[in-house]
């Protein structure tokens, strides 16, 4: 049984390394941010394509769509009780620049950078933040990246700066640690067993319902479920597709999703002598079987999708339009005749340990053996996985990316956008580049998209640019994933969309 | 004797100790003998007096002695060569753990036939076989396969096929029974003559001794107390009172049956 | 000598093996009473096997059938284990061969022998420790105090064999069945110990089977001789009498001790005769 | 001898028989196979051993003929069919990919048979000469042999196997090395200790004084002595080789998908354990079997081949 | 698994000079402590080194997918990678003397803080897993070499396989199911209830000492609840090892004269057994107990999954997946110095309770 003042949540969170905003790329840590350090503004719960105020209330945007002028909340408060201000919460975007962790590319995006940020991040007065862009960027686009995420997180500067190492901002003390505003504080945090995070008293908004909310590890699927059908969590983060269908329906769970800005693809080394060929990684999108997969393996894990933008993004195509392919034989085999290779060649594929890759590879595998491609399965560790990918030794491999914004833009500028293709470049966080491929007519529509003012006219050179890109990317995109859980039907309000879950509303 | 050489075998202040430094013991004692050409000598004593360890001593199983044997007047390196296995070999006391488990008698012969470069394998095997009165269909058994008596035969046809001329004798029937132990000895004897060996022997029982060994040193805590020959033994003639007593001890038995008899 | 303590009619004991089924003990009979029965043969004949199974300790392979088997009154053959219990120790005890590896390593050697007593004696540890010690002196171990704590490795195989004697005669049984007791031992202790055993043998009048392949020692050691070869009795023969020894494998055991007092150029040695395997035996000298 | 002619042979039936019955062999062929008869027959009357060999057996034909004992193409996937439970059609079921679970079974005996036997094949050797050189030699020859052996002893096996993949690359020979490389220091530590009591041995102290080279006495007298203990303890090791190969298939090293290794659809079929027990149970269940089967047969062995046990 | 074997110190000797007490005593633990600090220095040096030749990069698991080169670069540079390979090995050796092993990538904690935490709750499962399989497994052993060949004995071995041959992530899920969701018998995954959970002020990190030592026997019942299913399953495992080696030992020494000995002195079978001749085997077999212990520590990483263990096993092994050499580094030495100490521990053991070796 769980406590009616908590909700206890069963999750893997092996990964969790770090709660500093400026560093957090994985998924659990976003998740525990996003409800411990509000951010400027957030994502519309309803629909994440809108901003909603968080910690402004309100924002102006100049003329030339250049400068925008964010209204603080007046009473913010960190946890401990002091106040917090615009003039902190512009040391903590600075922060992010200078300290230059992953995150960081969420601002310098935009035209900031070391140099420049202290210029054009800047609190005019304590409830005043005014951001100063170096192009015309669209105002929601900003919003949804700048001021909807982590980078724009209100840090507790005095804290930080008192426990500086090495001039590192404090970024060794928020290893362990939260310092924000936010409906909810951690209190306790032991990697890889428990999470604790509590209501924070000094919130400024509507107080969270639930006094607690407590995160146990639990790696094992299985497990997770034994818990969730005997009472003793509320939710269950991890379970398989399998369990979930299983339990789709029992009397006192119930199973909710929601689709998360994660693309599951196939991605191919443009540098390999087979597939620099267009014409066979068009090929080999004919060899995915997304409707069988759709009905069998990924029920309840994801929906097919071939476009780079995901469902529920700015600009995206919708969901016919987005996915046109189907399993079929003789297309592929024709298009590998085409190419040269009427009877077919043989290459590995790389994949990690998500647990649907494997079967995803294997039928693959199956079908391509019917065209007469042999692909090798290879299957290895994430960490391993990434470095081959990160350095282009692969020629085919499995894995997941996902977005930041809810805008085309954001896995356009990544998965098609290749500013240089040199192989010194070391563009690695661009799987664009891993993948060796660069189209410099496709970075031009994407530049000249950035910057159209004019809605419209952007869906448009993005609808365009997605149905070229689904024929000749470097990557076969397979399935958007769901985020999906089981949860008891005592949980009410649970509320969340696919990048944010709002555990403050959540009730019991 | 030889004109060469007067002794053939010659144990010089021969020392050799056991433990570690700190509980270091000393169980031979600056021991000194020599034997002749053809000649059998005897080492006798009670258990634990250290005649095994003069045996493994001058056979290089324990290099780790002081003092020095001399072969032929030849001071022995303290790492034997090869050369001296061709001529020293050596009969344990145990006939049950002198033989390999796992290897016919064929190949237990063949053995020191490939290590010294023999030729004509088939034919010595057969030979020696015979030396020792085993017939040919001993030759593809496994020791367990063979009895007691049967296997010390094995064992001394080892030692014999590379044709050795001194043979070391560690107690080699004490683990029989009497009646084979009485087979052994007279083929010991018997090969002696036929092949012109010398015999290095070592026993606790006098009986025994005197029947093979035409001398033989008593040993007592170590040292070589005083040298018999067998005909001494026989008759009791010992000027150490150990001795006596030793002699008296093996007598007295055999005494006591005459005594019933009569 | 009027009841036998033990009394064995046609004791067979079977072997299952890879060549069939092989009797090692074929038909024998014999009695033991408050005497001094030696049992010779060569190895293999049969010896230890005879005299484990009356205490019915025989190998697990091993198939013991007989017309009967007595102990005093006791049918052996039915006794139940617990029977052989009370039985093992304090009526029959038997004293192996070997004091290195018969005793205990781990155990200190008085405790092996208090263990020995209390069996069979409800008694205190210490009035036990008091007998043991008696005991030790009995067999003429200069310092018992001292022997009472030491571990089986720490004496030498004389002291080991005279332990071993003091362990199994402390319960007083009626029958010791000594195997080999002395072989591996030299001349020296080899005296001294059956000089101890004959002691206390005829002390307790205890029965003693003593068994050996020294035909010469048995002979000059014990009442009455019994000869075995291949698993059957041939001579069974009063010890005085043994100069009358008809079996001519019995002869020759006798003449294939070198002896000193009798120097032979060639010893001589029993030729087995397969006939013998079926052939007469003789009991006193006469044909059986 | 005496006991010889009190045998009474059972009448030998056939020419084969009577050969191998005979009092005396008249060849080294024959000795051999006289040895190898009196160790079946003692094997007869152990019915746990004879009911692992015949397990064995069972099992290596189903390897060897698995092309005919399958009933499905084994990398045919029909996703509509998947996880169906044991049935008429699909005798032990279908997997997440809708295969035939029995079939994959049936080829994955060969797989796993071959990672199971092959480690053995690799580990055994090694073992042997570590330990028999290092107890033999002593000194400090011992010394570091032993430091080496502590070394990998204690070092995470994991961390083992994934340099290896890193040093080689993947597939199953470099699972098999990455797990032999794990297994072979237990193998000659217990080689080692037979060794220090073999070596003080009499027939070792005999071929010494034939003058024959260290080499040679450890090869040709040493090693014979230790292989039944090693190929005992190599036998139990069965079922822990191929868990391990099954774990270290994630990390890359070992079978890949699709190929029906036991250890890999073991681990593919935790996934569904709540849902479809089958799909791990069956797999486990033939591990568990395999793993039976040679642990009787080695214990079998031990009895037979090893006369301190006997 | 292993076997530990103990020689018998080979006697070298050497010059007759008249020994010095310090320089024996030197010797004496310099022979003994040597080889310990040898061994760890192999492990020491054998993990770097593989450490560095993992294909894994730390780095960037570190920083995440969608890192820039730059601060890819800048965190290489923090972890000292581009300094040459016995720069950096220096470091390492230094701060392995110092029982510094840096912070864990994963925890941003200083590993030996993690190790800490970690270690504790797998030592406390495995302790009772292994006193559970000691307890069941040393009877079983002895009980199967009394009974050899019989039914007992194929029962004990049969039982004793499933545990060393079934996957425990089936047993345990199996028994998960069963004790706990069906019957509802035991604790769930995990080492306590949530609710519990605060209840327990750490001190030793053994949930069930520390309960017992603040007296919440209310808490202890859970903790304990929690902890027993996981460590039957572990001690299941082990136990099939233990009973195995225990009845081999047995059926040795029961082939020893000295049984005769005993049995015809008119002792019990039982107490043959019992007495004479697991007296004899009590050493080896706890060397066994000792081997199997240290795997326990080291390898329990599927059982810790299935449980929700928050432990040793899973904690290295995550830090392996992810390239987490510090972690790496830190828990190999650990279990090095384990296997060592218990080595170490079953000589001493041998010296002390064979007095053949006194
Ligand atoms: N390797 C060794 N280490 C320590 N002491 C030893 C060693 N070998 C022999 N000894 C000791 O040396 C002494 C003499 O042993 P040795 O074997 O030479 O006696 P022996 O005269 O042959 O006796 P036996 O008639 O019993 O064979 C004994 O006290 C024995 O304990
Ligand atoms: N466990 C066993 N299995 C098969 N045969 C056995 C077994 N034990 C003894 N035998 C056989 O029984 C016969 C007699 O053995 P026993 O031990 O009684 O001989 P012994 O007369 O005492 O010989 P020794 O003088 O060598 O002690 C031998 O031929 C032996 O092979
Ligand atoms: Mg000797
Ligand atoms: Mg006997």
């Amino acid at each position: 049984a769980t406590p009616d003042s908590a909700l206890v949540v069963a999750w893997n969170i092996d990964a969790i390394s770090t709660f500093d905003p400026a560093q957090v790329g994985e998924v659990v840590t976003n998740e525990l941010i996003q409800n411990t350090c509000d951010s400027l503004v957030d994502f519309d719960p309803k629909d994440e394509s809108k901003v909603a105020p968080l910690l402004a209330k309100s924002w102006d945007v100049s003329e030339d769509r250049e400068q925008i002028t964010f209204h603080l909340n007046g009473n913010l408060k960190f946890p401990d009780g002091s106040p917090a201000t615009a003039r902190e919460l512009a040391w903590s975007m600075q922060r992010v620049v200078l300290l230059g962790y992953g995150n960081a590319s969420t601002l310098t995006e935009y035209g900031f950078s070391k140099d420049n940020v202290k210029d054009r991040i800047v609190a005019s007065d304590d409830s005043t933040l005014v951001l100063k862009l170096d192009n015309p960027y669209p105002t929601n686009l900003i919003l949804q990246a700048i001021g909807a995420n982590r980078v724009s997180a209100l840090l507790d500067m005095k804290t930080l700066v008192s426990k500086e190492i090495n001039g590192d901002m404090g970024n060794k003390y928020l290893a362990t640690n939260t310092a924000c505003v936010g409906p909810y504080r951690l209190v306790q945090w032991n990697a890889a067993e428990s999470i604790v995070l509590q209501a924070n008293d000094e919130y400024y908004g509507e107080k969270p319902k639930l006094k607690r909310v407590l995160i146990r590890h639990v790696a094992e699927p299985g497990t997770q479920r034994l818990l969730l059908t005997q009472g003793d969590v509320d939710i269950a983060r991890d379970l398989s597709p399998d369990d979930l269908a299983d339990l789709d329906g029992k009397p006192g769970l119930k199973i909710e999703r929601v689709l998360k800005p994660q693309l599951f693809f196939w991605t191919f080394n443009a540098a390999d002598p087979i597939f620099k060929n267009d014409k066979v990684r068009l090929a080999m999108r004919y060899l995915i079987d997304y409707d069988g997969l759709a009905k069998s393996v990924m029920t309840y894990l994801g929906v097919p999708r071939a476009s780079f933008a995901q469902l529920g993004a700015v600009g995206a195509l919708d969901a016919e339009e987005g996915q046109p392919f189907k399993l079929d034989l003789e297309k592929a085999r024709a298009l590998l005749a085409e190419a040269g290779y009427p009877n077919g060649f043989e290459a590995s594929v790389l994949f990690g340990t998500l647990p649907h890759s494997a079967p995803i590879a294997q039928s693959i595998q199956q079908n391509a053996s019917k065209v007469g491609v042999k692909l090798n399965l290879e299957r290895m560790a994430n960490a391993q996985l990434f470095s081959r990918i990160r350095g282009r030794e692969f020629q085919t491999g499995m894995l997941a990316w996902q977005t930041g914004v809810p805008d085309a833009h954001g896995n356009a500028s990544r998965l098609v956008y290749n500013p240089d293709n040199r192989p010194e470049a070391k563009l690695t966080q661009i799987p664009a580049w891993r993948s060796a491929y660069q189209n410099e007519e496709f970075n031009k529509r994407i530049q000249q998209a950035l910057l159209e003012g004019d809605p419209d006219k952007r869906n448009q050179i993005y609808y365009a640019l997605q149905k070229d890109v689904m024929e000749q990317g470097p990557m076969a995109i397979m399935f958007q994933m769901y985020n999906i859980l089981g949860m008891s039907d005592k949980v009410k309000n649970w509320t969340w969309n696919g990048f944010r879950v709002y555990y403050d509303v959540v009730s019991k | 004797m030889s004109d060469v050489s007067r002794f053939l075998i010659e144990a010089v202040g021969l020392s050799v100790s056991f433990g570690s430094q700190t509980a270091r013991t000393r169980v031979v004692d600056d021991v000194s003998f020599h034997i002749r050409k053809g000649e059998a000598y005897g080492l006798i004593g009670e258990s634990g007096c250290g005649k095994s360890t003069i045996l493994r001593a001058l056979s290089g199983l324990n290099g780790e002695y002081d003092g020095a044997f001399l072969l032929r007047d030849r001071e022995l390196p303290k790492k034997r060569d090869k050369d001296f296995f061709r001529r020293v070999q050596m009969v344990f006391q145990d006939p049950y753990g002198s033989l390999h488990p796992r290897k016919i008698v064929e190949r237990v012969l063949a053995e020191p036939l490939a290590i010294h470069g023999f030729d004509r394998h088939s034919e010595r095997i057969a030979e020696t076989l015979d030396a020792v009165g085993l017939g040919p269909s001993f030759r593809y058994r496994y020791p367990h396969e063979l009895s007691g008596g049967q296997r010390q035969r094995v064992a001394i046809a080892r030692a014999l096929i590379i044709e050795p001329e001194i043979l070391l004798l560690d107690e080699p029937t004490s683990a029989l029974d009497v009646s084979v132990q009485a087979e052994i000895l007279n083929l010991l004897k018997r090969l002696r003559l036929e092949r012109d060996l010398t015999y290095l022997m070592v026993s606790h029982d006098l009986a025994v001794v005197a029947h093979i060994c035409e001398r033989a040193g008593v040993m007592h805590q170590g040292q070589i107390i005083e040298e018999l020959s067998a005909q001494q033994i026989r008759q009791s003639q010992a000027r150490e009172d150990y001795t006596r007593k030793f002699l008296q001890a093996s007598i007295e038995a055999v005494a006591r049956r005459t005594e019933v008899e009569a | 000598m009027d009841k036998p303590l033990i009394d064995v009619k046609d004791l067979r004991i079977r072997f299952e093996s890879a060549h069939g089924s092989h009797e090692a003990v074929r038909g024998i009979s014999f009695t033991i009473g408050r005497e001094k029965v030696g049992i010779v043969g060569e190895s293999g004949s049969g010896k230890s096997l005879t005299g484990r199974s009356l205490l019915k300790l025989t190998p697990k392979g091993a198939k013991i059938s007989a017309t009967h088997m007595r102990f005093r009154d006791i049918d052996l053959l039915e006794a139940s284990e617990r029977k052989m219990r009370t039985i093992r120790g304090n009526h029959i005890s038997m004293i192996l061969q070997d004091p290195k590896y018969s005793l205990n390593p781990l155990m200190r050697i008085g405790n092996q022998i208090v263990e020995a007593y209390r069996l069979h004696h409800r008694v205190q540890p210490a009035e036990a420790k008091t007998r043991a010690l008696a005991m030790l002196e009995a067999v003429h171990i200069r310092d018992p105090e001292r022997v009472f704590h030491l571990f089986p490795h720490e004496v030498s195989g004389g002291m080991g064999q005279r332990i071993m004697i003091a362990m199994m005669l402390i319960p007083e049984p009626d029958l010791i069945i000594a195997d080999e007791p002395t072989s591996a031992l030299d001349v020296t202790v080899r005296r001294q110990v059956l000089t101890i055993l004959d002691e206390l043998v005829s002390r307790r009048g205890t029965g003693l089977m003593f068994i050996s392949h020294d035909l010469n020692l048995v002979a000059s050691f014990c009442d009455r001789v019994l000869v075995m070869y291949a698993g059957r009795i041939m001579e069974d023969l009063p010890a005085g009498d043994l100069h009358k020894a008809r079996h001519p494998y019995t002869q020759a055991l006798l003449e294939s001790l070198p002896r000193l007092d009798h120097p032979v150029e060639e010893l001589k040695v029993p030729v087995r005769d397969a006939a013998w395997l079926n052939g007469p035996v003789y009991r006193n000298g006469v044909l059986a | 001898m005496t006991d010889k002619a009190m045998t009474s042979p059972n009448v030998p039936s056939s020419g084969l028989l009577a050969w191998l019955q005979a009092p005396v062999p008249t060849s080294p062929f024959h000795a051999r196979m006289q040895q190898l008869w009196q160790k079946a027959w003692r094997l007869r009357s152990n019915v746990p051993a004879l009911f692992g060999i015949c397990v064995i057996l069972a099992i290596l034909t189903a390897a060897l003929l698995a092309p005919l004992l399958a009933t499905h193409d084994i990398y045919e996937q029909n996703l509509a069919m998947r996880l169906l439970a044991p049935s008429a059609e699909h005798w032990l079921g279908t997997d997440e990919l809708g295969r035939d679970v029995y079939s994959r079974l049936i080829y994955g005996a060969r797989i796993t048979l071959y990672i199971a036997l092959l480690t053995t094949v690799i580990v055994a050797p090694i073992g042997l000469l570590v330990g028999t050189t290092a107890g033999y030699l002593g000194g400090w020859v011992d010394t570091v042999l032993m430091r080496i052996v502590d070394v990998f002893l204690a070092f995470p096996n994991l961390i083992l196997a994934l340099a290896f993949v890193a040093a080689l690359g993947p597939g199953i020979q470099n699972a098999i090395i990455a797990i032999s490389l794990a297994s072979w220091p237990p193998i000659a530590r217990l080689a080692r200790a037979e060794t220090l009591t073999i070596r003080k041995s009499d027939y070792i102290a005999a071929v010494r004084l034939q003058g024959a080279s260290s080499l040679r006495i450890i090869f040709g007298h040493i090693m014979p002595m230790c292989i039944p203990s090693v190929v005992v303890r190599v036998t139990l090791n069965m079922a822990a080789i191929i868990l391990t190969a099954a774990g270290l298939g994630f990390l890359g090293l070992g079978a890949q998908p699709p190929s029906p290794e036991w250890g890999t659809m073991l681990s593919s079929g935790r996934e569904f354990v709540m849902t479809s027990w089958w799909i791990a149970a069956i797999p486990g269940s033939a591990i568990l079997l395999t793993s039976l089967a040679f642990n009787l047969f080695g214990d079998g062995l031990r009895d037979i081949l090893d006369p301190r046990h006997g | 698994m292993a076997d530990i074997v103990h020689s018998v110190p080979r006697s070298d000797a050497g010059d007759v000079v008249k020994p010095n007490p310090l320089v024996v005593a030197l010797k004496i633990a310099g022979r003994t402590l040597l080889p310990v600090f040898v061994t760890l220095f192999g492990l020491a040096a054998l993990t770097f080194f593989i450490g560095r030749m993992l294909p894994i990069d730390p780095v960037a698991s570190i920083l995440g997918d969608n890192a820039t080169q730059e601060a890819y670069e800048k965190m290489s540079r923090a972890l000292g990678m581009d300094k040459p390979l016995w720069y950096q090995f220096g470091v390492y050796v230094k701060g392995i003397l110092s029982l510094d092993f840096g912070q864990a990538l994963t925890t941003g904690k200083p590993v030996v803080e993690d190790i800490a935490r970690v270690f504790p709750a797998t030592i406390e499962l495995a302790t009772l897993a292994i006193i559970i399989g000691t307890g069941l497994g040393i009877p079983a052993g002895v009980v199967a070499a009394m009974y050899r060949g019989s039914w007992i004995d194929q029962a004990i071995r049969f039982t004793g396989l499933i545990g060393y041959s079934a996957p425990n992530f089936w047993l345990g899920l199996m028994g998960l199911v069963l004790f706990y969701a069906t019957f509802g018998w035991i604790g769930g995954p995990g080492r306590i209830d949530f609710i519990y959970e605060f209840d327990i002020e750490p001190i030793t990190g053994f949930y069930l000492i520390d309960t017992v030592v603040q007296g919440k026997w209310e808490v202890f019942r859970n903790v304990f609840g929690h902890i027993i299913l996981p460590a039957s399953i572990l001690g299941f495992g082990a136990l099939a090892y233990i009973s195995r080696m225990t009845r081999s030992f047995m059926i040795e020494q029961l082939g020893q004269e000295y049984i005769v000995t005993a049995r015809v002195k008119g002792l019990s079978w039982g107490r043959t057994v019992w007495v004479h001749a697991f007296r004899n085997v009590a050493v080896q077999v706890v060397t066994v107990v000792a081997l199997s212990y240290a795997f326990l520590l080291e390898g329990a990483v599927l059982t810790e999954t299935v449980f929700a263990w928050p432990g040793f096993g899973r904690y290295l092994t995550n830090a392996l997946l992810v390239g987490d050499m510090n972690a790496v580094v830190g828990c190999s030495l650990l279990v090095g110095i384990i296997f060592v100490s218990l080595n170490l521990f079953c000589d001493l053991l041998y010296r002390v309770f064979d007095p053949r070796t006194r």
